[in-house]
């Protein structure tokens, strides 16, 4: 009932800017508002047989295998010991998961860049400061491999988190009894229960990686490593713009992503994940023993590499009169350090405004997205509607299409629709809403899967309405879920970048366009660098939100 | 309020779970679903509450069609106002027992002190008021259960649907509680049904009993009929008649004959000319200590008496259960009063003996009923 | 905002105040760039520029236009190829809010043309332009050249500091030179050709061979110089201009054998004619004040009459010299693919 | 392996769940523990698989010390090898059946082979085969339990501990089960403590029963102990006793004076002097109805005889439930056979009686102990 309705609506947001860029991949000329042609054509896949784009694919997909696995190896060992153990400082340790969103993956590399470049990284002055050889070469693939996985891990943390918070522990403790060891037991038993969330975020995060231009342009290019998204870009940034033959690689991308999601859909649909049921879930946590200072120092090191350095080295950037640092002696020089970059950035109307237009749109786009995330899910996975199985598809979309292309998709779907949001932050919020469907369908869908449905019957069988005995019972129960989900909303609306860049204006300018365009100045590294710390320490306190959410007390939850 | 189901089917994927079934509950009755696990008890229990969409069939509430195949009419569960205990409990653990119980409640809009009150003394029922603040995962497995059953109880519904309501629960309070339930369904002409496996409960609570076999309903009467004349070898064997042989009909019309035992028992009935089953209750088999004073066994030719050994008897407080093997090799259950002189012991010999009258003869299965034209 | 006044204060740090009179219609540096009753209904109007050159150089020349003229602008910048993606749409959607549109590559401009976002247009100065250079069109014009020269980290290289371009392929820099790929934009096309012209492909071999590391933005590779992480690079003239007067230890070469231009054309819309303020922007962008503050910015002018205005401690070549290697539309149309392919094969790069 | 269980104390947060509890369960012996619903069984099973730590108390299994509290020592759940069947199941949902079955063999290094085979054969046994490739959580609540059980079976621990594993089952499938784990319990020898509210089950899977009310062990003994001399009234009760009376001691010895009452019971058992509570069960108490010609009851001195009316006769199957209220105002319970003529119904006119030898003389509680000094 609630299924076709809720499909025309996820259709409308992501297909009808997916159907231009179909269009776009079998048309000869990019077809704008008032010039769409029919003029069809295969010739853009020919861009797909191009010399080297085999050999980037292939570099793309080494990348992106291994920093997706490490990924999620960082984001389920951190998800786990908060969500299950008596981990030492827990809810620093949930901190630690979650602080990486607020780092852009494209800040992030920069960040990584300062730091680990072969030439003036600030750890190879260091060694050479203490007279050895500077060892370290982020320009490598094991390097970019790093920077993603650290950027992408948080995204595996949030989802798992919620999935293993909600595990009944007398499932594991079964296998406690019948000689599983607590490692074995974590192997056979917590992590396939977690198996939608692993799933799902590392379909997510590969796809995501796979995509990524920014680390690609910062870490890969300067050190040779040709990568695909750079090949996409290349395409997008050509002159005259090849956008058809970049919509003819996107359309591979989405037969691919569609094959994979359809691939997992059968993973999952055979088993089921139910860990919490009505006969009780009791809450209980993993003695950790004697790893419980070994662990809490691996969470440290994740800290470390992935936000103390990085924020040192932004710091250290914002704070330097000149960029260039012969050895960390000459931080001692007089004049050599000051800290007006911050006030410059800080004090500008412009940085006010985008703030304030990020922040807005940001909340704005996050509450959308995880209510159309949790009516599509619940649809999906809790109802027999005919559309369920066109309507988990279609929210997995977006996902495929390279932002660049999605964002002139959705630019010629507002430009032409007869309402009036074009220029408007609406237009944004819309269009983030849409970019992000598949985060927060996955999200939400694999904490459904893992709640028994006898409960919420039973609520209605007590004379609830449908949406009464989920509001009562089905949504408490996946608190923990959707406030992890609205938080991943709410950070990724913030990061934002290539949408915004199609749909803003100088009304609606958001923060990440203001940093990305000092970044993109050249030589402006310090101001850049000192907005970006600001801009982190937004997102941080906006961070604080859906976790007071999910904090309220309850019988159980992180 | 009447329930009725008509040509009932329900399928899981490939699986038919439930095939054809016709039930009435007249209103006010109480029907126990007795049937071995997996029959498809808690799946009928699905169908009526509005959780699972038939294939096949009608099922009406007093004057309601509430779900027509034919007609695609499917009442949303919540305006059924049936209550159901579920077999899985399904207790909300993140509230806690009060706020579990007091739900239905607050759905019917009761004001909320009244609405606390009536909780509490439901709670107080199944024993666990003090327990109210409780949150709901931090209870025993009978707790839980009793929270469950107290959630149902309060919402006071038309039908009460309740899956194996007490299978976690002592003896005693078991009792208690199902003494309760039968006052309150009689109390309030309230319809319900009811999956238990214990037969004493079945036999407490039902006005009629329905037995359910391989997702159809194959015998439908009051307890005592259902003890004393089931429909069907099987049925009897399910309900705890252990000794069932198969026969066919011997030398006159009310002689058995044992298959492959050589053996032949005179019995009250007549025996059909197609096999058929011979069942003795193990009540029914009489055992006696040969070397007991006890009065002999009567001497008239109707009756049947063998001479024995005891295999194995298991002491069961006011009774013995013991299996014997006469001498001819037949193996026989019995259960009886612990002999005044002597013990039933395994290698004890005895004599075992069985009153015609008990000796019943039945089909081996309830004939699947030509499929009725529901689809047509 | 105080946004603004910094900016101008830096603007005017880079240029000298010219003197202003508004007695009748707006008069700048002695030229007239709007008459009273244009001045007047400007003043109550904001100009809507779309820019895709770089944000900071963008920024500046708003605010030294503001301080000059009290007229406002609303600056919407993009990468070029996103901005043409934008303003085509809008075009074709009947939505184009710009009124002035700056983009950085020709060919964008031409399409512009051909799809009527840019409409004719005449400024006052337009007799002024050097006939026939690089632009032809009465649709869009050049409003300067982007550069691309030489520079290095001068914290690094202390001694015998590069001269010329040869010093790109002198193994004493292997591993340490920066160069910018060429589908990047323009201005890199407008290098290739300039370098494949003067030094043949062979040229471009060589700084391979010097294990050239490639960047795929102009910005990160200033970034990297500035760093040390490279020692020196054939660079964005304005855009390290720009960082070295932020702070960064660099120097920038202006070779013996010259530099390479490109053309940023600047057109108006049809929205721009309705709206005084672009139509003032539009003129005072190719008055003497505004070709003389892009020089000063580390651009090329593209008026030769302005006299020789200096970038900080350098001298670019003026756009008749020959010294200004600038990639003409005609040029840039005949060799763009077979350059990229020599360039894409010589540096073993993917595109 | 022999399971000593002393001084065991845990605490969920403020409440005490267990308190000083000692048990002892003898190499291979079967003890079944009985209690009421919440009184800490589930909790007692937890501590012994290594699932909760107690805050006081030391558990061994056979040689091996694997809890104590004073020296925190506390061996992992997975190395001590005892199997569990979890009252909530814990079936794996994301595991087919034989998957299930399969695990604990997988942990012990058993070759795929071999696992599979011996997991098929568990699973027959208690009639799952058909369903091993199924998915776990696509089965009936039943078949759930089931498949529980077959996991713990297929492990061979040393020490097996059972909550519940049959709740759900059928009398019949029950009854095998029962059957079968016993013979697998006596066959390996295995220790196991099991936990059922179904007394028939206690009865024949136990060779001791432990008590347990409120968090401790009340009485341990053999069935036939528990059930002929429960230490407590209240021990009586929960055993199914339901006609329990307070009493002191009245003219004689052995007279029994129903306090509230204003009536004596002759006893064979001696009255303390200190309060205590009368206790007959209802299998013991004899009624006939008045207008029968059955047997007079015998009319000697020391006859408990009274007459009195049918309050309500429940049906049972084999024997008939009733409550009578004697004249004297005494409300009895009987289980009786169902009378030759005649119908024992509502209003019937009856005389009951009971002989001095079944009128037992209980204290109401078994004295909480001294606690001993565990922790000193
Ligand atoms: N997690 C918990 N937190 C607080 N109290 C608990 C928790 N789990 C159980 N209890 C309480 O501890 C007591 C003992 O629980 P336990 O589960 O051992 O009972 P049980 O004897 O197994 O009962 P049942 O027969 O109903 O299963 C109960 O009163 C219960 O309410
Ligand atoms: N989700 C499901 N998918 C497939 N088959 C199912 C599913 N749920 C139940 N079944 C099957 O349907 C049949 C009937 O199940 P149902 O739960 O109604 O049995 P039941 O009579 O309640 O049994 P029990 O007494 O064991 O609870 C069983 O054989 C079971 O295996
Ligand atoms: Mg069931
Ligand atoms: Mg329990």
């Amino acid at each position: 009932m609630v299924g076709l309705p809720l499909l025309a609506a996820v259709g409308f947001l992501v297909l009808v800017p997916a159907g231009f860029i179909v269009l776009a991949a079998f048309s000869e000329k990019v077809p704008r508002p008032g010039s769409i042609g029919l003029d069809l054509t295969v010739d853009n896949f020919r861009v797909l047989a191009d010399a080297g784009v085999l050999e980037a694919a292939g570099n793309s997909v080494l990348i992106a295998v291994c920093a997706t696995v490490s990924a999620l190896v960082i984001g389920g060992f951190l998800a786990f010991v908060t969500a299950r153990t008596d981990i030492r400082c827990k809810s620093f340790v949930f901190l630690i998961g979650l602080m990486p969103m607020f780092l852009p993956s494209y800040v992030g590399a920069l960040a990584w860049a300062i730091l680990g470049s072969p030439g003036a990284g600030l750890i190879n002055t260091g060694f050479r400061d203490l007279g050895m050889t500077g060892p370290v070469d982020i320009y490598s693939v094991p390097g970019v491999v790093m920077v993603m996985a650290l950027y992408y891990a948080p995204y595996a943390f949030l989802m798992m988190h919620s999935a293993m918070s909600m595990m009944n522990p007398d499932l594991e403790d079964a296998a406690g009894t019948h000689g599983g060891s607590t490692w074995r037991t974590v192997r056979s038993v917590t992590l396939p229960l977690a198996l939608p969330a692993i799933l799902g975020s590392g379909l997510l995060i590969f796809v995501l990686i796979f995509e990524n231009f920014a680390v690609s342009q910062v870490l890969a290019s300067p050190g040779g490593i040709n990568t695909l998204p750079t090949f996409v870009y290349t395409l997008m940034n050509a002159t005259p713009s090849r956008g058809n033959e970049a919509a003819a690689v996107a359309v591979v991308l989405v037969a691919a992503v569609v094959a994979v999601t359809l691939a997992q859909r059968r993973v999952l649909a055979k088993r089921s994940f139910t860990t919490v049921s009505g006969k009780g879930v009791k809450p209980r946590t993993l003695r950790l023993g004697r790893l419980r200072t070994p662990a809490l120092l691996a969470a440290l090191l994740y800290f470390v590499l992935s936000i103390v350095a990085p924020l040192l080295g932004l710091l250290l950037s914002a704070v330097r009169t000149s960029p260039y640092m012969s050895s960390f002696g000459s931080l001692t020089e007089p004049g050599a350090l000051n800290i007006t970059s911050f006030v410059t950035a800080v004090t500008s109307d412009a940085f006010v405004k985008a703030a304030g237009n990020s922040v807005l749109v940001s909340l704005l786009a996050a509450l959308g997205g995880t209510v159309l995330a949790f009516l599509a899910g619940y649809v999906v996975y809790r109802t027999k509607a005919v559309a369920r199985g066109a309507l988990e598809t279609v929210s997995m979309i977006p996902l495929a299409i390279p932002a660049v292309v999605l964002g002139i998709g959705l630019l010629w779907t507002w430009l032409v629709m007869p309402v009036p949001v074009y220029g408007t932050l609406w237009v944004l919020i819309i269009g983030f809403v849409a970019v992000q469907m598949p985060q927060g369908f996955r999200g939400i869908a694999s904490a459904i899967q893992s709640t028994d449905r006898d409960l919420e019957d039973s609520a209605v069988l007590l004379g609830a309405p449908r949406l009464r005995a989920i509001s009562f019972v089905t949504l408490p129960l996946l608190r923990v879920a959707v406030s992890s989900t609205f938080l991943l909303l709410l950070m990724l609306s913030m990061r934002e970048l290539t949408v915004p860049l199609f749909l803003y204006t100088t009304d609606t300018e958001t923060l990440s366009i203001a940093i990305y365009d000092q970044f993109e100045n050249g030589g402006a590294l310090r101001e850049a660098s000192a907005t970006a710390l600001v801009y982190c320490l937004i997102m941080f306190v906006l961070s604080y939100l859906p976790r007071r959410l999910g904090a309220k007390k309850g019988a159980h939850g992180a | 309020m009447k329930v009725d189901v008509r040509g009932l089917e329900l399928a899981y994927g490939d699986f038919v779970a439930i095939r054809n079934l016709d039930l009435t509950i007249e209103d006010g009755e109480s029907v126990v679903l007795l049937g071995q696990s997996g029959c498809g008890k808690s799946s009928t229990m699905r169908c009526i509450a509005g959780l699972e969409t038939p294939t096949r069939g009608t099922i009406s509430i007093g004057d309601t069609t509430v779900f027509d195949a034919r007609h695609g009419r499917a009442v949303p569960a919540y305006r059924r106002n049936v209550g159901m205990v579920f077999q899985s409990y399904a207790v909300w653990p993140h509230k806690t027992v009060l706020e579990n119980v007091e739900f239905p409640l607050r759905m019917q809009g009761v004001a909320k002190g009244d609405r606390r009150r009536r909780s509490l003394e439901v709670l107080d029922t199944v024993g666990l008021a003090h327990l109210a603040d409780r949150g709901a995962s931090m209870l025993s497995g009978g707790q839980m259960q009793r929270v469950a059953l107290a959630r149902s109880m309060a919402m006071s519904p038309s039908v009460l649907l309740l899956d194996e309501p007490l299978s976690n629960l002592d003896a005693r309070l078991r009792e208690d509680l199902r003494v309760e339930l039968r006052r309150i369904q009689v109390e309030q002409g309230l319809t319900s049904m009811y999956v238990t496996h214990d037969q004493q409960e079945a036999l407490a609570l039902a006005d009629r009993i329905a037995v359910m076999q391989d997702g159809r309903i194959t015998q439908l009467g009051t307890p005592e009929e259902i003890y004393k004349r089931p429909a069907s070898a099987s049925i009897a064997a399910f309900l705890g008649v252990t000794n069932v042989f198969e026969a066919k009909r011997g030398t006159s019309e009310r002689l058995a004959e044992l298959v492959g035992h050589g053996l032949s028992l005179h019995t009250a009935h007549d025996i059909p000319s197609r096999s058929a089953s011979v069942c003795i209750r193990p009540e029914d088999v009489r055992v006696d200590l040969v070397d007991t004073a006890g009065p002999a066994p009567a001497a008239d030719g109707s009756e049947n008496s063998f001479a024995g050994t005891v295999d194995v008897a298991v002491f069961q407080g006011s009774s013995i259960r013991c299996k014997v093997t006469t001498d001819g090799g037949l193996g026989l259950e019995a259960v009886c009063a612990p002999p005044v002189t002597g013990r039933l012991d395994h290698g004890a010999r005895v004599t075992v003996s069985v009153a015609p009258g008990n000796v019943m003869v039945l089909p081996e299965t309830v004939p699947e009923p030509a499929v009725t034209a529901v689809a047509a | 905002g105080d946004l603004e006044d910094t900016k101008a204060r830096t603007a005017a740090e880079l240029l000298a105040k010219p003197a202003i009179d508004t007695s009748d219609g707006l008069r700048v540096d002695g030229e007239l760039i709007a008459d009273q009753k244009l001045y007047q209904a400007a003043r109550k109007d904001t100009a809507v520029l779309y820019s895709g050159t770089g944000q900071e150089a963008e920024e500046l020349t708003v605010a030294r236009f503001e301080a000059d003229t009290g007229i406002r602008v609303r600056l919407t910048r993009l990468p070029t190829n996103k901005l043409a993606e934008r303003a085509l749409s809008e075009q074709g959607a009947g939505r184009l809010k710009a009124g002035v549109i700056r983009i950085t590559d020709p060919l964008v401009a031409r399409e512009f043309a051909e799809a009527g976002v840019y409409v004719p247009y005449r400024t006052p100065f337009h007799d002024r332009l050097p006939r026939g250079t690089a632009l032809t069109s009465d649709r869009y014009w050049a409003g300067y050249y982007i550069v691309n020269a030489m520079g290095y980290n001068s914290a690094v290289i202390t001694d015998d500091p590069p001269t010329g371009w040869q010093d790109l392929t002198d193994p004493r820099h292997k591993g340490k030179l920066g160069v910018v790929a060429i589908t990047t934009g323009g201005s890199v096309k407008a290098l290739a050709r300039f370098q494949i012209e003067e030094f043949g492909a062979g040229y471009l071999r060589a700084q391979a061979r010097n294990r050239a590391r490639v960047f795929d933005s102009t910005s990160t590779e200033v970034d990297a110089l500035a760093r040390g992480e490279i020692a020196i690079a054939s660079l964005s003239f304005n855009n390290a201009f720009a960082a070295q007067a932020a702070g960064a230890p660099i120097k920038l070469v202006v070779p013996e054998e010259g530099v390479a231009g490109a053309p940023t054309p600047l057109g108006v819309t049809e929205q721009g004619l309705k709206s005084p303020a672009a139509r003032v922007f539009a003129n005072w962008s190719v008055s003497r004040e505004g070709q003389r503050f892009a020089a000063s910015q580390g651009f090329i002018a593209a008026r030769t009459d302005i006299g020789r205005t200096r970038a900080g401690a350098y001298q670019l070549p003026t756009a008749d010299s020959p010294r200004a290697h600038l990639l003409t539309e005609d040029q840039m149309e005949r060799h763009s693919k077979a350059d990229e392919r020599v360039w894409r094969k010589a540096f073993d790069h993917l595109g």
